[in-house]
């Protein structure tokens, strides 16, 4: 059964037509590359696909069933920007996302509890390659050490489903490039379908397993308001990338054996 | 060089800044001079060693009558008002300003109401005031707070909204509720923006103290000023009005440095 | 009801009431009498009226005008209990470098609009054969007149004390009118909602009662008295010295006696329709008001003044009576 | 759903905005019948055909005695005040402001003086200010641009300073002088900030209005409220203080207005 | 003569020491790219260039002349943000040189100058691809054309030396090449010494005729604050680059018969 269904999509607001009958499918696992001209409409079919927005036609369905209408946990999300919550440190960053489904009072934990988390966020933070960064606020950081925070972040729930709306767009491209392996890495390490916003055409290839552009068929400024985006080019990577090629990756590293060998493949990190 | 490139030196600097004070003071001085030589017994400008009598008289030799020292008790009465009344509207702009801020709901049904209301001038409300909450702490305290509140929680409501839509976002993902995300989203982010809004209120909640004093009251610093006005003893209310001021500024100083030791993340957020 | 509440504002001729509540005449009578008493200080004179005519205060210090003009026309029945003094020169008129009445003429005169000092103002132009259109008045709040009179532009105030003392230090100040000329017509009372008084005639034995024992105290020549004065003279925000000047122009009941016997003498009926004629000139017994006569008032000898179906404000000695025969 | 998700339609918000409006206009009608219904003459919360007719003969009815219409000669005379004041102080602010802000000399001279001098309680000051001034217009207008100016100034300096520093370097690889810079590049860029300045102030400068008319004046809304609190006559204090309200909202709506059409490039700047 | 001699210059803030004793020069119409890793002092330096800073020991030559102690005309800066003024539209940032220089007290030109002046910058703003975007404020641009606003925006005042401090470095891939092009072209064109920090190697190498990598030689913790960068490679580009080798670029096509061909050389715009 695929992953996400999308089917015969419209998106409107108010007048102006964003989103023109978009169908297509994404198998699990798969990593679904968007791309696009600027105002397009990506963003606005990501957040549809997050439950924030609701398609004005049209259905979605999550492995076959409908999307919830609002955002869950089934599926994380990095922003470009302002994924992070500033008032915690890196270590309080990854760790709420167990604090909340723990601690529904307080959406803290204290004790025992606080300490297994802790250490599972630990590790999760070390995979990313922010050891020694726990302590560290977001602003104290580089927009790179944000962006690995924000992966992190969203991995402690373990999602299903994670949609990444252009996050490396705001990096130095040297960065990026560690990034970009850092991701395809945890893509292939766990059970997670992928779907990124990238204005980055290489970066498009170089990750994903498939290619969704979309485009404006008809774009004059009469018609801008008439007419929204469908699916321009629909490319699968050749030869097939297929995810979990490498080691399955552990979080909390407790019921793997195999441990140490399971960071060794992180490539160099460059804190900038 | 240009103007704006010349820099002080430190030691210029402290010069420069305590010049328009060593002028102050000195035209004090020369001009209370002047009218004491013309009337030995002007009370416009008294002399400044008649001054520091009377303030020392107040506030080390207790009051026959009662046996209180009149300046500390004065000081303890007004700084115990400021202090309940500004701890009620911050702790309830905190409250509804999140309210307002983060439900939609909420911010529907109040924001125009504060708005109006926050228009309204509090002084002109006084009589009312007095005759539903009586003479007593309350109709003073009540009145800061009706002079502070509507500001506070309009600030905080704005702030809330402000802050980016991914967080709330993200928050959600990680499968925080409303709740939750009150709690460990918003509040925290909202203290520290709680101090500047409250530092800006510093002002008007000393005037309304002073106001509410004047009217009925049997001790604080407004008090006094305005028992001792009739017989303009400006013995009295001029070192009053200094120490208001230095009150005020500590105030101030001890707000920011609160907020830059509790919020060690906020500064670099802000900046950015 | 066995708890009462009463305003007292600064003011020399009311000052004993603070005195009597810091120290124990309050509660002593008001034991006696197995009632509570509280006694709250206002700085604010207008404030304190407010509050009574609103109903949060069971008794106020008033003068008699102001009695007429904000509780009575307010539709709140009052009694006149004690009167406790009337102004002998406290209120007066004041000019800067003249020393006529007569020189006010065109003037603009800082006064507080609608109070005792437009009123004595009235009565000053009357007796030199002005009226009001003769100048300018600007309404000139009480706490900042002896500031105010330091300013080129104030040339003419009308005032009270203490803060008549205090302008007249300046050597450019001359008193050209003051309430020793029209002696008893500005009185400071303790007035009672009626209907309590009538309820609870307890609370008003015991307001005479503190009244008079303060009194006594404060007048006599001992040293406990000097300390009751010296206090008092404090809690004003001004020393002895200062205080015993207000004294001086203050015409002071000292006894229930002389307090009963003015209350019930014929002036007083002369005094109320001047004050009543003067307030209605200025439309401040109610907008409904047709004549002088809106109000009635009731005096010592129940004659009425005025509309006697809407009595609102009473004279009543009974109960300084009862002081005077030592029956509290 | 999340509450924080639940929006309300364009109907509902109108509905829930007036709620509030319409409760406190229920809760005034039935208290004050209440009141009424034990004594007719009650003054504290008059009957709303009582407040119609005072504020029809006040605004429609020439006064008797000076043939003027008192509602608008004291509307007049409180905005014509008001209007002097905050032209002077804002001003005043702009000039001073810059040269603090731009100037390290200025600044150095300025900042600490203006900082103490901000916090000090301007109504305990009146006395010595009728004295200098009279009891005249001059002294009153005083009164608010005392209680304004320095917090004006202190904001205006303070966004000065935060202008990025790049801005003045490349003012100056431009060639352009000090004085043109503060012309060129500070003052244009000042002028919408003000007006956010403005805003703030516009309740305390009511305030200090409402004070200065109270104590000395023979016109004005402030003027009014006080004189006829003498006799509790709430049925003019009720319309005044509900007229200044609407005023004060209408003032701030105005400034709103001009700033977003003076300078349509300055919502988008301070939004990002 | 070279166009910049740098002798023996260091900078120390307080105990730091930023730059340790670096010597080099700049022969005329080069194209010198400054790499080097975060924090080793690029930006310091190329603030000593401008004037900004001025060295701790050793002096710059422009020229043969010492570096004026202040920013002035002669050289032209563009920073990785906040490099046009946000209040002015495109046509009005272009302008704003010539106006400085041709208005000094109002910085404002009127009529005929201000119709020479406009023709002028529409020209120029047509050079670096922004023709249609004359009325446009900053805040609606994309960051590219901000970055190319900018630099027509430093060109108008003819600059004999150009500093560029990461330009691009916070522009997405696409556009970054279509504006490194764009760069080089108007290196060739005009009669510039160009100095240019980045953060990417492959821009160095692209655009450069030289490049300069600063680095710390001693990066221990406890030695990093008493040891400066210093010049670690400086590397010539092979085969070299002259500027120049295209048509002379001509700003305002006035003293140019050549003008037509003189744009159409510029590679395709995309404004993102
Ligand atoms: N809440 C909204 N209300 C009205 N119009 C909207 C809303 N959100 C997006 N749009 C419009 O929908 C269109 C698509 O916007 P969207 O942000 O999805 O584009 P995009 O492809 O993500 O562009 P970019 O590459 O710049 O991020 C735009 O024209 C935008 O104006
Ligand atoms: N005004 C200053 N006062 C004190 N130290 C400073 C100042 N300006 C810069 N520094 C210090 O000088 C060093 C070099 O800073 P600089 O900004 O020049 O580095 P950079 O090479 O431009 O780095 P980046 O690549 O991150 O822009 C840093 O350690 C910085 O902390
Ligand atoms: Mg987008
Ligand atoms: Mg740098």
């Amino acid at each position: 059964m695929s992953a996400i269904q999308v089917e015969r999509v419209w998106k409107e607001y108010g007048d102006q037509i964003v989103i023109e009958d978009i169908s297509f499918e994404i198998e699990r696992r798969g990593f679904l590359m968007l791309v696009g001209p600027s105002g397009c409409g990506k963003t606005t079919f990501l957040r549809m696909l997050l439950g924030e927005e609701a398609p004005t036609r049209g259905t979605i369905l999550i492995d076959g069933k409908p999307l919830a209408a609002e955002p869950d946990c089934d599926r994380g999300v990095v922003f470009q920007r302002y994924s992070v919550f500033p008032h915690l440190t890196a270590l309080g960053n990854v760790m709420l996302g167990a604090e909340l489904s723990q601690a529904l009072l307080l959406g803290k934990l204290f004790g025992a509890k606080r300490r297994a988390v802790e250490e599972e966020a630990r590790a999760l933070l070390d995979q990313v390659g922010l050891a020694g960064a726990e302590a560290k606020y977001p602003a104290a950081m580089s927009g790179g050490m944000q962006q690995r925070l924000a992966l992190a972040q969203a991995l402690m729930r373990r999602p299903k489903i994670l949609l990444l709306d252009e996050p490396f767009g705001a990096l130095d491209p040297g960065i990026r490039a560690d990034i970009q392996a850092l991701m395809q890495r945890l893509w292939n390490e766990t059970d997670l379908t992928v779907v990124m916003v990238t204005h980055d055409l290489s970066e498009a290839f170089r990750l994903g397993t498939r290619i969704l552009a979309f485009e404006r068929s008809r774009n004059r400024p009469e018609e801008r308001e008439r007419y929204g985006a469908t699916i321009a080019k629909d490319i699968a990577i050749w030869p097939p990338r297929i995810a979990g090629g490498s080691k399955r990756f552990n979080r909390s590293g407790r019921d793997d054996p195999a441990k140490t060998g399971a960071s060794s493949g992180r490539p160099e990190v460059q804190a900038s | 060089m240009r103007l704006l490139n010349v820099k002080p030196t430190r030691g210029q600097a402290v010069i420069l800044a305590a010049l328009p004070f060593a002028l102050t003071c000195a035209a004090y001085l020369l001009f209370s001079h002047l009218r004491l030589a013309e009337n030995p017994n002007d009370k416009l400008l008294p002399a400044v060693g008649g001054m520091v009598q009377m303030v020392t008289d107040l506030a080390f030799h207790p009051d026959p009558r009662t046996g209180d020292y009149t300046f500390w008790v004065d000081t303890a009465a007004s700084l115990q008002r400021l202090f309940i009344a500004l701890s009620i509207s911050t702790i309830a702009a905190l409250v509804i300003g999140i309210v307002m801020g983060l439900l939609p709901l909420a911010g529907a049904l109040l924001n125009p109401y504060v708005a109006v209301i926050s228009m309204a001038p509090p002084l002109a409300l006084l009589p009312i005031l007095f005759i539903v909450m009586g003479l007593g702490e309350t109709s003073k305290i009540t009145l800061i707070v009706i002079g502070t509140f509507p500001l506070l929680v309009r600030d905080l409501a704005l702030r809330v909204s402000e802050l980016p839509r991914e967080q709330f976002l993200k928050a959600q993902t990680l499968g925080a509720s409303t709740w939750q995300i009150a709690l460990r989203v918003v509040l925290p982010q909202m203290l520290p923006r709680l101090v500047d809004a409250l530092r800006l209120q510093l002002g008007p909640a000393w005037l309304f103290l002073i106001a509410a004093e004047a009217i009925a009251s049997d001790s604080g610093l407004g008090y006094r000023i305005f028992l001792v006005r009739r017989y303009l003893a400006m013995d009295i209310i001029l070192p009053y009005v200094a120490w208001i001021t230095l009150l005020a500024f500590l105030a101030d100083a001890a707000l920011r440095w609160l907020q830059a030791r509790a919020f060690p993340w906020f500064a670099v957020a802000r900046a950015s | 009801k066995k708890s009462f509440k009463v305003a007292w504002s600064i003011y020399v001729g009311w000052m004993p009431w603070g005195y009597a509540a810091d120290n124990g005449i309050v509660k002593k009578w008001a034991d006696k009498y197995g009632i509570s008493i509280d006694v709250k200080q206002f700085n604010d004179y207008v404030e304190s009226i407010n509050q009574y005519t609103a109903g949060a205060y069971d008794s106020v210090t008033i003068t008699n005008m102001d009695a007429l003009s904000i509780p009575s026309a307010g539709g709140v029945d009052t009694t006149a209990m004690i009167v406790g003094d009337f102004s002998n020169g406290n209120d007066a008129v004041i000019l800067k470098d003249k020393t006529r009445l007569a020189d006010i003429k065109g003037q603009k005169v800082n006064l507080v609009e609608f109070s005792v000092s437009h009123y004595l103002l009235a009565r000053a132009l009357e007796s030199a054969g002005m009226s009001e259109k003769d100048v300018k008045v600007v309404n000139t709040s009480d706490s900042d007149m002896a500031a105010a009179y330091k300013t080129p532009d104030v040339t003419a105030v009308v005032t009270w004390n203490p803060i008549v003392l205090e302008i007249l230090k300046s050597r450019d100040a001359h008193k050209v009118f003051d309430s020793s000329q029209i002696p008893g017509e500005i009185m400071d009372l303790m007035a009672v909602n009626t209907q309590t008084l009538k309820d609870n005639p307890a609370f008003g034995k015991a307001l005479v009662g503190i009244w008079y024992d303060t009194l006594k105290l404060m007048l006599s020549n001992t040293p406990e008295g000097k300390a009751a004065r010296e206090s008092m003279a404090k809690a004003s925000g001004t020393d002895l010295a200062g205080f015993e000047a207000q004294l001086k122009t203050t015409r002071l009941f000292a006894t229930p006696k002389e307090a009963a016997a003015f209350t019930r003498s014929k002036d007083i009926a002369a005094t109320m329709n001047h004050v009543r004629e003067f307030l209605f000139a200025k439309a401040l017994l109610g907008k409904e008001a047709k004549s002088a006569d809106a109000v009635g008032i009731e005096l010592a000898d129940k004659t009425v003044l005025g509309d006697a179906k809407n009595v609102k404000l009473r004279f009543d000695p009974s109960f300084m009576l009862l002081a005077a025969q030592h029956k509290l």
